[in-house]
């Protein structure tokens, strides 16, 4: 995996790859940020590589009969079973190149699913796959529910957001959980790679698209993915909210590279979290209590990560100042030694 | 046609007796089926299995109720199961006891013949445990001859590889010449 | 009577590819998605610095480079949704109603 | 020559699986399947097959990766039973429509609940329209046979689907019984190279598994349907290659001393062979008495079944399903669909027995012959059909 990442070269923003994996004529609504996750990681990726989807929105405006937006081998099976699918697909091209079958066996495998299809059904399918250990990549498009089906919570709304089977009411302030960590759960499966990303720093998307595609192995990778539809906001601010998800920690960009947290971007000064809930008619309804609950939820979850990528400086730090104490430690050695030597030859 | 039902318990060796007496019948170019009462019976459960030999290819796949010979694994089954159960008439009962013909005989049905071999002495002997798969193998063919001694051997080298397979038929032998009959 | 509604495939079932795959790449180019939009975005091309953020956000791939460096959108796909415009640092895309 | 080698019937499966050249098997083990798989991985771990084992966390996984790998181009099998088969039932579909060319053995055992790990055929009768070939097995040779047609025939251009082996659970597979194995230069072409026209490749990007809007579902259903009738013919000549080269030959409706018979019996699977012993005792004491096995149950042959039957005056037809609410098991609907618009057709009556391991023995033949003579004679019982070895109090 090091020597993967040591060739890694990155995107060039005035030299990006032209070619789309995704074309235009697909059926996603006005504004999709999901969508634009999707073109996103399928462009870093480039001609060479297949699309394993799960069923769901992705699914529904990329393939319908008699037209696909696919320019790239793309298979959908249903809807739980991606990881399993995708599996597969990467066994066969292992073993056929193995028995000089087919010439090629390094061929990027993208498995798609939404935050349904990721961690709550397909939750199974998918930690038997990083499990296995097969070299593929994971992308969960997370638009916080069940936006195909019509907006019903997942297991990955965010506390507070009315969906149409979590309805504010006299006795409800919406999804009263708080979202799973599903990067930390893939994390637990000691995989090499897992980050999160999101289209609106669309380098960095890129970038770690790239890198899962060179690292062998599983890698997950969890995108932010803004649903005009289902959050309720205008299709014109998808990117902007994206953007303030990052800028008000509610969504921190980070990998996490050999069990190693790595925080990419700090955000020392954060803008309110009231700022980006307010763009969003799901979070209308609720009260100054309950963004205080959100606002504190956020700091908490922000600070924890913090913690985990200081504990990686903390780490080589530990390891620098050590090494500087061995060599102070020859310094004095030497020194004691030349002063031993210079009196032996006096005497 | 001939049916022959094992008796023993979980871990004794009752399938294992089965799967070789099966082979060997298959050895000498007959037909044969080998089968274990099929379920979840675990280790020290009463476990029963079953060989059905022929010399054509055969017509039944029913379990076996009548069988011609019965064999006895382990003698504490004695007093929990009705082992003679649909033993035929004149069929064989093979006890692996370390009592004598005259001591059982005369509690079993009278048509019924009788052979006892000292299966675990000698397994405990040769094989160091008391797995008798094979020494009651070599008391039912002393009795009943139902397959040349000679048929056994590659079952033998196929289920338990070149080392184990040979002590194996020592114990085989030593049991073939210390069985009693009556 | 009523009359017999017509409800026809679009293909013949012997015309399917096997296991009714789709074989020729992109071929949602076929579709026009720029007849949902409401709104279409309008590009000054004299505040245009050719960053190409509105390509790069578009999520419905309309936005393209034009011979003179500047971006255009591609109206056959563009849905209106209006990213562009929200995302352009220039203030160089403008939305207008589309017309009757 | 073919070695005559005593063996487990789920060995000699495996066998046949390792002289098909597989590239991919994906398995989660459930009794009483387990044998073959453990088998296969015993043959990968010494290198014996060069394959991919994969360890999945669920047969919904496993069905999932052997649709992704044959998707790829990679040939395929996998075996399971009852739970197993009932939890791969939405990705079955998608495999025969996805036209799959994936091998499966089902080592049928009976569905829960209460949960039983014994013989019957519940699971399957569950998944009858699948889209897949389903072929069942009386013995051991028949199932390493099986497996060997199987692979041959959805390796064919004109076939392209999924197939099912049925191999009865416990009562064959963990049965030691004589087999003919072939050595690998004896099998020479019969079983062709695996090839696929379409599957995923970037030098040629498809998409496969598209949304079926309502203007396509029914045309894309028809595919399947139609491939799956044709397959017929494939299978067909299949097995009279094999009988030609091997000595053994096949037909999707096979009879046993049908000769003047009046009455028929009608079974599937291992209990087949229990049937001809009873039909033997019948026949020796002069009732005319006869019995046809039904091999092929999918596509079911509708002409050869016919045709067998068409002097017959009784059919006995033998269901290991209880089709709950319904006036008969699977098969007996099947059998009645199948001569309903005949002039002249038999009386037919359905006997379910041999459920959850429920032994099948000579005397359930002997019975049910009896009561389907009473049936002919008297008048048919109240109830569509009988439920033979039911305990009342």
């Amino acid at each position: 995996m090091k020597i993967a990442l040591e060739s890694f070269e990155k995107f060039d923003p005035q030299h990006l790859p032209e070619f789309e994996p995704l074309a235009p004529g697909h059926r996603a609504c006005q504004g999709c940020g999901e969508v634009l996750a999707l073109r996103l990681a399928a462009k870093a990726l480039g001609r060479e590589m297949m699309v394993i989807s799960a069923t769901g929105c992705m699914e529904i405006i990329s393939s319908a009969y008699p037209q696909t937006a696919w320019r790239v081998p793309w298979l959908h099976v249903a809807f739980e079973n991606t990881a399993a699918v995708a599996s597969g697909v990467e066994a066969a091209l292992r073993i056929m190149k193995e028995k000089g079958k087919i010439a090629r066996d390094d061929i990027p495998i993208l498995a798609v699913a939404g935050d349904g299809g990721t961690a709550d059904i397909g939750l199974q399918a998918l930690s038997g796959a990083l499990e296995r250990g097969h070299n593929f990549i994971y992308l969960c498009l997370d638009n916080e529910a069940y936006m195909n089906t019509g907006i019903q919570r997942s297991s990955l709304t965010p506390y507070g957001a009315a969906t149409t089977t979590s309805p504010p009411g006299k006795l409800s302030m919406g999804e009263s959980h708080f979202k799973k960590d599903m990067p930390a759960i893939a994390v637990a499966h000691k995989i090499p790679y897992v980050a999160t990303v999101n289209p609106a720093f669309y380098l960095d998307l890129m970038n770690k698209v790239k890198k899962a595609s060179l690292i062998k192995g599983p890698a997950y990778i969890h995108a932010f993915s803004p649903c005009p539809t289902g959050w309720r906001h205008e299709g014109r601010y998808a990117v902007k909210i994206a953007r303030l998800a990052v800028q008000t920690r509610v969504f921190p960009l980070y990998e996490v590279i050999n069990g190693k947290y790595f925080l990419n971007r700090k955000i020392s000064k954060p803008k309110p979290v009231r700022e980006y809930l307010k763009l969003q008619r799901r979070f209308a309804h609720l009260t100054e209590e309950d963004i205080e609950i959100i606002q504190e939820n956020v700091n908490n979850e922000y600070d924890r990560l913090l913690r985990l990528s200081q504990a990686v400086d903390l780490e080589s730090k530990l390891t620098t100042s050590f090494q500087e104490y061995i060599d102070q430690l020859k310094l004095q050695m030497d020194e004691a030694y030349q002063k031993l030597r210079a009196e032996f030859q006096h005497t | 046609m001939i049916e022959i039902r094992f008796h023993g318990r979980g871990g004794q060796g009752a399938v294992t007796s089965c799967e070789i007496l099966s082979m060997a019948i298959i050895e000498e170019g007959r037909y044969a089926q080998g089968f274990a009462s099929f379920g979840p019976e675990r280790r020290g459960a009463p476990v029963l299995a079953f060989v059905r030999a022929g010399d054509k290819a055969l017509k039944l796949r029913e379990q076996v109720y009548e069988p011609d010979i019965v064999a006895v694994l382990d003698p504490t089954l004695l007093r929990i199961v009705d082992v003679t159960s649909g033993l035929k008439e004149n069929g064989w009962l093979i006890l692996n006891t370390k009592k004598t013909l005259a001591e059982h005989k005369p509690k079993l049905r009278s048509d019924l013949n009788l052979a006892v071999v000292d299966a675990t002495t000698i397994s405990m002997d040769i094989l160091h445990a008391p797995i008798v798969s094979v020494s009651i193998l070599g008391g039912l063919v002393r009795a009943t001859g139902i397959v040349e001694l000679n048929s056994l051997e590659k079952p033998l080298l196929k289920r338990f590889g070149a080392l184990l397979a040979r002590r194996n038929k020592e114990a085989l032998m030593q049991a073939y010449w210390n069985t009693a009959m009556a | 009577m009523a009359e017999k509604v017509e409800k026809r495939a679009i293909i013949g079932w012997r015309n399917l590819a096997l296991g009714c795959a789709i074989l020729e790449p992109g071929s949602s180019m076929h579709l026009l998605t720029g007849t949902w939009r409401l709104q279409r975005p309008v590009v000054d091309p004299e505040k245009c610095n050719q960053c190409g953020l509105c390509h790069i956000y578009c999520p419905d791939l309309a936005m393209t480079k034009t011979a003179a460096g500047t971006y255009e959108p591609d109206l056959n796909y563009c849905k209106g949704c209006g990213i562009c415009a929200e995302e352009c640092p220039k203030d160089a895309i403008t939305l207008v109603e589309e017309k009757e | 020559m073919p070695t005559r080698t005593p063996m487990e019937v789920s060995i000699a499966v495996a066998k046949a699986v390792q002289q098909a050249d597989v590239d991919v098997i994906a398995a989660y083990p459930i009794t009483p399947q387990t044998h073959i798989v453990e088998h296969l991985s015993e043959l990968v771990a010494n290198g014996e097959l060069q394959a991919h084992f994969m360890n999945v966390e669920s047969e919904h996984s496993a069905i999932s990766a052997m649709v992704g790998a044959a998707a790829a181009g990679a040939s395929t099998f996998t075996a399971t039973s009852s739970q197993g088969l009932a939890l791969m039932h939405e990705i079955l579909f998608i495999a025969a429509s996805l036209r799959l060319p994936i091998v499966m053995v089902v080592a049928n055992r009976a569905l829960s609940g209460p949960i039983s790990i014994w013989n019957d055929h519940s699971d399957i009768m569950a998944e009858r329209d699948i889209g897949w070939i389903q072929v069942f097995c009386e013995t051991g040779q028949e199932a390493y046979d099986a497996i060997l047609h199987a692979f041959r025939v959805v390796r064919d251009p004109n076939v392209v689907l999924p197939m099912v082996v049925n191999i009865d659970g416990f009562n064959l597979t963990h049965v030691i019984e004589p087999i003919y194995l072939f050595e690998q230069e004896e099998l020479g072409d019969y079983l062709p190279e695996h090839r696929q026209s379409l599957k995923l490749d970037i030098d040629h990007p498809i998409t496969m598994g598209p949304v079926g809007i309502p203007e396509v579902y029914t045309e894309a259903k028809k595919q399947v349907e139609d491939a799956l009738i044709n397959s017929k013919q494939v299978i067909l000549a299949a097995w009279q290659e094999f009988g030609r080269r091997f000595g053994r030959a096949y037909a999707p409706i096979e009879t046993y001393r049908v000769e003047d018979a009046q009455i028929l019996l009608m079974t599937m699977g291992v209990i087949s062979r229990t049937a001809m012993g009873a039909v033997d005792r019948l026949r020796d004491a002069g009732k005319p008495v006869g019995l046809i096995r039904c091999r092929l149950w999918r596509p079911f042959p509708l002409p050869e079944f016919r045709e067998a039957v068409r002097q017959a005056s009784i059919i006995a037809v033998i269901d290991r399903h209880i089709s709950l609410g319904a006036h008969s098991g699977p098969v007996g609907q099947e059998v009645r669909s199948a001569l309903y618009t005949l002039p002249n057709r038999p009386q037919v009556f359905d006997f379910v027995l041999g459920l959850g391991g429920r032994d099948v023995t000579v005397h359930d033949f002997l019975e049910i012959v009896e009561l389907a003579e009473q049936y002919a004679t008297q008048g048919p019982p109240e109830s569509e059909y009988t439920l033979i070895g039911l305990r009342e109090v």
